[in-house]
Formats: structure tokens, C-alpha cells, sequence
């Protein structure tokens, strides 16, 4: 097998440069690439088109990024819990684009899976279906969507080996396993890096052709956006 | 006039056995709460779910489980996880059989506005663009005005429009409205203590009133 | 949680009719859904039209169908093991459409994911891209192929539970999870069913949305196409 | 002449540290047997495995596990299991380094035929489609001649073309070609005791020979 280990965190991302173009995993602040964004505020490239569900929050995830002003254009499907983004995008200092959530995921999917275009029927009759090419098939309207690719891709996994293969937990898988596949060059934390041979290859999630670089993340925060509990 | 919990309530009624079913934020998220206990329904959360439970207890909350609102829930039995694409694969491919969704505005031949995107105002788009072009049963879930008194149920969607001709019942505070193919919101029920003139007034859109309309009843108090 | 458990095979293709159109999982005759098979070929509808990456062996699989003159039109991207569909084929009496193996798994997958159309680069310049759409994307040619649904899709899997949840074991997975997404209705048979509850939720391969009726078979032959072995 | 064994032997020696492969059916199954142990390389069998390991003990074998050619296998430490819509999805997205295939016949501009219809032969594509369009660097391997005695390396191919200007490198009994940018099959080496006559008189297309040939030497007895 061929083995993906990096030692840590800033090894993994140093060559992520100016301009560069990021896909990052997760779903509000649920299953982030905590480690990668860390070290990213460290070495502080600037211009990144970042590819993320969301924005982050204010002092967590993506919106660490933008705090910073390290992101040019965010392509993302909802920014609503994001104060930094809103005031940037206001004042004209940032671009967004943004996709309906399940084309933004189809999109990446489609990146990683080698289909350049597929037809979908979101969006259709709104505005963000200004410019795009529309097509009837079988009485019904859709639209013409492109695949989305990046040069890195920013995952968080569960459990990895050193062979890259990935298992995610919870609700923490979401966009993760699309951007392992769109990435040219993905890089994937997880809470436990284990020899290859130590999962089992039938409950791989994500297939280890697809990880470039792979490391264990020293302390996930894992921060909840919104505690909601039931009575006792 | 309904409360937002009577409003969930009543759009409980509606669920049938075997049902699967995509809850949006807000009012449809308490939908859940008032599902009849014998009716075998699972609720789908876009984010990579499909059996969603209920909060967790205090001790039990685990910030890898989360619905599309970013709340810790829990899952129940037989529940099953995947990813976003295979999520959006189930909504698209027509395997949600009903979606119950909050609106901005409706117009009298099914349209929707669900989100919209200013220089005041920016929250995105979410999964509600792909909810409403799904073969779903789509239901709405709103108060019958705007907080500055303008109805909601329009002859046309004044913002941005997020699917068209996609609605298929309508509940508010005031009542419960289907879409008529020819277009305009007819009054299926009102809701306790409302006149249909208040309807009347509140319905910028075509409404049309048939026969004898039947008052809700048997809210859990 | 739904239950959608059926007693038996027989019970579970009662409503499969002449004409059906039919997906069939499997990989030559690994994964195959050997017992509802079997229950068809008692059943014995005709005119069906199979959709499954193999045509089978002359006497295992859907070669079983084909030697009692049920199938109209095969749906394979390989067929070379079967001397029965070569007979009818070449008698004019099977219609046959071949498609390269990526584009059946993708076609499928489109079918269940509710994407009409999508571009792929498999078959540019070959007899196959004949009468297709061809459009260029990034400097390079790609064919526009269509979805493929059916009217009921027969799988296989290892485990499953009462809410149609599904895990496979092996290469034996291949196109079972495609299939049961894109059968209107989609009919598992399991080599275990468990109750609901009772697999982990995170390991679960095909959610159990995409499942109309599951049943436990008898006794699985599972036949080896192929033997072999490394010296001891 | 190279034997089959010697063909695969051959091919092994273009394997990198760090690539993912597919190996067709036929003599680049063999490849497997000859790649050096000190390479950490992965192998995909395109129905649903990464990491294919040597044929299994008799006491092994697993009806559940097979290979592309139905044969049964195992798998090495590390391995994961797919289904085959993410199997293609590898293939079709670039992520296998390089693919081995067999081939009816090439044309000197570097297209493939390996499939063929007729009323007389019927076998399918398989995968092969895929794995000619895929970005994968393409290596064929097969007999220089057809059992007739002739050349697989066409000016044109006469069967129907599988993929258009994809081979990169090809390695039949005779020698090891490539195909040159403007067209045309360039012997790179030569096989043990082949003279270089048997070569020009065995291929069709348009061959280039340009200085010194070497040998291929180093086979395995």
C-alpha cells in the first residue's frame, strides 16, 4: 500500500499558496477540517476561492479565514450565521457565488467523478438559473451544471489509515467524501490514524486513491453551533 | 389564529404510514413533535441523515450529529448515515415523498420564494431549491402576512422565485390552502375564532371559498 | 421505522408482469439475486426487458432467464459468457444494447439520483457515440448519455434489517447499491435480516429509502465463475 | 519473441513507486505477478476493489470476492471495497495512474480497438471504454500479429475504434513502441533474437526506426 502520512497539520498544507482554489468539507461547523484551517491561519495565504457548505462562524471554521481576509470569493449554499462574511460582502471586498445546496454537492461529486456537465432540475425559475443553458427531457425543465474541482481539498475524517482510506462518523461525513474525490490534492485529518490493514475494507467510506496526504489531528474542539437537548 | 405549534400540529394530520419526510427550519422542524405515534414515518435531514430522533438528552449530545438546522439531535432505530451527495440523490431522484418547507411568499399558481439575496439581507440558499424541485410533496409552513401586515399569498412572487408551480397545500395562522390547477388559493379550513373576511382581506392572491368551510378543531392545548 | 419486510421471494416479485422492465445486480455471477431469480423463472413473465452488467451463465443467473425465452431486450455491457444469448442473438429473436461499463454504472446512478442527462468522455470515436450528442468541454469531446430507470430493480446483499437498510460484502456490492436506487420498485434479498436497530447506522451501504420489500433467502449457492487459486 | 509471461515481465519494468493501476484481462493480469516488491503500488479491480492481492489458497477462496475477469482473488492490507458507479467514477475522474490493456488492434495515431460486434462474435465492451477515456497513461499489450499473420499496428484500425488517441505506450512479442506526436509506431526496444526486418515487415502503420534499437534483456527464467 502506498502509504499517505504526513507528520502533521503544517505539513500537510504547505504548499497551499496564494490564489489557490480549496474545497473544504464539513457542514456548519459539523465534521470542518479544524487542524488544516489552524495551521492555513498560520501560513496565511491570501486570494483563496474557498469551496465550503457554509461560511463558518465569526471565530470558527471557514469564517476564521475570511476574518483574516484570506478568501477572495466564497462559493458556498447558505452564509447565513456569518457576520464577517456579510460585512465584507458589503463592502464590496468579496465574491460570492452562491449554489443550491444539492447542486453544490452533485457538482463537487460530479468533479471527482470525471463528468464535466450534468442537467438537474434546481433551480429552475429562479435566479440563479440566469445564463444557464435549460433543457426539457421527458416534459420536465433542468439545467445545465458544470463540475466543480479545486486544487486542494480540506477533509476531516473519523478514522484514516495510512493508505488514506477514510471512515467518517455521524452526521460529520457530509460534503467530506464529495471533496476527497474533487481535490487534486486532498488533504485529510482524523481523530485516529491507524496502520493500513486495520479497517475493514468493507467500511471504508472513503477509498485511499483518493487522499493525497493524511494526518491526526492533535485536539478537536468540535464545536456545536446550536446545543439543542431534550428534558431530562 | 394558529400558533406556529398549532400550525405544526395541524400539518401533522397530514402524514401518512410509510411515509419519508424532508422538515425544514422553523415551524416544519416542529412538525415532528406532533406526528401520531402509530404511523411509521422516518424524516430525512439533508446533511446526511435519514431517521431523525429527538434531541438528545443533556448528557447524550454529540456535536457529530447534527440536523440541517445545526441542532444536536439524536437518530432513532434503523436509522442509516451517508453523504451529502447521496442525500441531495435521494431528494432529486424523487425518494422524499413529502417536504414540508417555510416560504417568503407564494403566488396563486404554486410558485415559491423561499430565500432571497440583497445587499441588506444575505443568508443563501441552502437545500430549498433542490427540496422544491423534487418530486415531493411540497406543504407550506408560514405566518399568513408579513410582520408589516402584507400578505404572503400573492398573485405574483414579488421575490426571487425558488420553484414554480411546486406547492401543494398551504398552512397558516389563518388557515389551510390548496392550489387549484387553474390557479388561485382555495380555503380547504380556518383556523378557530378566524371570519373568512379576515381571510379575504389578508389574501392578496386569487382566493376562492367554496361551500361551507370546516373550522379546525382538537389542538392539544 | 417502515417495515418492509416480505415473507419470501415469491411474495416479494408477485406483481412483476410481462413487459416489466427489470434491473438485476450483480457482477458476472458475484452478487447476483440468486432466490428472486429463481422465484421469475416460476413466475415466468414474459417480454421483460433485463438491465444487468452480465447476461449470466447458460444456467446460473439471468442466463436462467434467458433460457426460457422470458427476456425481449438485454441491457449488458458484457456478454461473452453466455451461449444462449449468442443463439438468440444471432436468430434475431433478443434485442441487445451494449453500453461500456462506467456509463451503465453512471446511467443508473443518474437514474436514481434524479440527473436526466450527463456528459461522459467513455465512447467518443467509437460505434457506440453514434446518433449521441457530442459537446466539448475544456478542449475535450464528451458524449451526453440519459438516465436509466426500471420498473423493479432485484438485488442482493449480505445483511439487511426490516427498514430496508443494506450492507454488502466484497466485490459482491458492484452494482447492487446503483440498483436499488434507481427501481421504482426496488426488491433486496438478504443472506441475514435483522430487526431494525440492530446495524450501525454508519456502516449501512444502501439507506433503506431506497428498498420496497426485503426478505432473507433460503440457501445461497453463490457459484464461482472462475477458479482460482495460488499454490498451497 | 517475447512470451506472454515475457510481455508482462516487460510492462512490469514501466511501473512506478506510488500508482494506482487497472489491469485488464489477459496478459496484463500477468503484470501483477512481476511488479517489484519494493514498490508500494495499489491495483483496482473495476467491479469494486482498490488494493487486489495474489490469487487466494484454496481454503480462502470467497465466492463474494472476484476479480474484474470473475476470477477469485484476495485482497492486500489497506484494501477498500466500492460499488461500481464509484469504481467508474475513479477511472473517469483521473485518479488511476495507469492502465493495461489488450487490444484487437492501434492505429499509428495512437487509437484502440478492443472490442468488436458482428453476427459472428458477440463478447461486450466491459470496461474498456471507460478505461481508454480516462486520463490514465495507457499501456497495451498483445501479440504483434493476428493468427493470420497480420500486423495489429494499423495505418487505421479496421475494427471499430474503442478510444481515440490514447495509447501511450505499447509492448507486444516483438518489441516496445511509441507513438509519435505526428503519427506513427516508434520501436524504443527490440526483443531478444528479433531482427529488426521481421519488425518493419510485421507492422503495417507507419514505423519509425532511429538509431541504435536496444535489446530488452534481464527476463526471469
Amino acid at each position: 500500500m502506498i502509504n499517505k502520512k504526513v507528520a502533521n497539520a503544517a505539513e500537510a498544507i504547505q504548499d497551499i499558496a496564494d490564489e489557490s482554489v480549496l474545497l473544504l468539507g464539513g457542514f456548519g461547523l459539523c465534521g470542518i477540517p479544524e487542524a488544516a484551517i489552524q495551521a492555513l491561519l498560520e501560513r496565511n495565504p491570501k486570494g483563496l476561492t474557498c469551496i465550503s457548505n457554509n461560511a463558518g462562524v465569526d471565530d470558527f471554521g471557514v469564517g476564521l479565514l475570511l476574518k483574516k481576509r484570506m478568501v477572495k470569493k466564497l462559493i458556498a449554499s447558505y452564509v447565513g450565521e456569518n457576520e464577517e462574511f456579510e460585512k465584507q460582502y458589503k463592502a464590496g471586498e468579496l465574491e460570492l457565488e452562491l449554489i443550491p445546496q444539492g447542486t453544490l454537492a452533485e457538482r463537487i461529486r460530479a468533479g471527482g467523478a470525471g463528468i464535466p456537465a450534468f442537467f438537474t432540475p434546481a433551480g429552475i425559475g429562479s435566479q440563479l438559473a440566469e445564463g444557464k443553458e435549460i433543457r426539457e427531457f421527458d416534459g420536465r425543465l433542468y439545467l445545465l451544471e458544470r463540475w466543480i474541482k479545486a486544487d486542494f481539498a480540506l477533509i476531516k475524517a473519523w478514522k484514516g489509515d495510512t493508505a488514506g482510506n477514510l471512515i467518517y462518523r455521524g452526521t460529520a461525513r457530509n460534503f467530506n467524501p464529495l471533496m476527497a474525490a474533487a481535490g487534486k490534492i486532498t488533504i485529510a485529518e482524523v481523530e485516529e490514524l491507524v496502520p493500513a490493514g486495520e479497517l475493514d475494507p468493507n467500511q471504508v467510506h472513503t477509498p485511499g486513491i483518493y487522499v493525497q496526504r493524511i494526518f491526526q489531528g492533535d485536539h478537536y474542539e468540535k464545536r456545536i453551533e446550536k446545543t439543542t437537548i431534550s428534558p431530562e | 389564529m394558529l400558533t406556529k405549534e398549532q400550525i405544526a400540529q395541524r400539518i401533522a394530520r397530514e402524514i401518512k404510514d410509510g411515509q419519508y419526510i424532508n422538515l425544514g427550519i422553523g415551524i416544519p422542524t416542529l412538525v415532528a413533535n406532533y406526528i401520531p405515534s402509530h404511523l411509521q414515518v422516518v424524516l430525512q435531514s439533508e446533511n446526511g441523515l435519514l431517521g431523525i430522533g429527538p434531541y438528545p438528552k443533556q448528557a447524550d449530545m454529540d456535536p457529530d450529529l447534527v440536523n440541517a438546522g445545526k441542532e444536536t439531535i439524536s437518530m432513532v432505530r434503523g436509522s442509516s448515515l451517508f453523504d451529502s451527495a447521496e442525500a441531495f440523490a435521494m431528494i432529486r431522484g424523487g425518494h422524499i415523498d413529502v417536504a414540508i418547507l417555510g416560504a417568503l411568499e407564494l403566488s396563486e399558481n404554486g410558485d415559491i420564494s423561499n430565500w432571497k439575496i440583497s445587499s441588506s439581507l444575505i443568508k443563501g440558499v441552502g437545500g430549498a431549491l433542490d427540496l422544491v424541485a423534487s418530486n415531493a410533496k411540497l406543504f407550506v409552513a408560514m405566518r399568513h402576512c408579513h410582520k408589516d401586515g402584507s400578505s404572503k399569498l400573492k398573485k405574483q412572487c414579488k421575490f426571487p422565485v425558488t420553484g414554480l408551480r411546486c406547492v401543494h397545500k398551504i398552512f397558516t395562522d389563518l388557515g389551510v390552502f390548496s392550489i387549484l390547477p387553474e390557479g388561485g388559493f382555495k380555503l380547504v379550513e380556518k383556523a378557530p375564532g378566524v371570519d373568512l373576511d379576515e381571510i379575504r382581506q389578508k389574501t392578496e392572491g386569487r382566493l376562492v371559498i367554496k361551500g361551507e368551510i370546516p373550522e379546525m378543531t382538537g389542538f392539544a392545548k
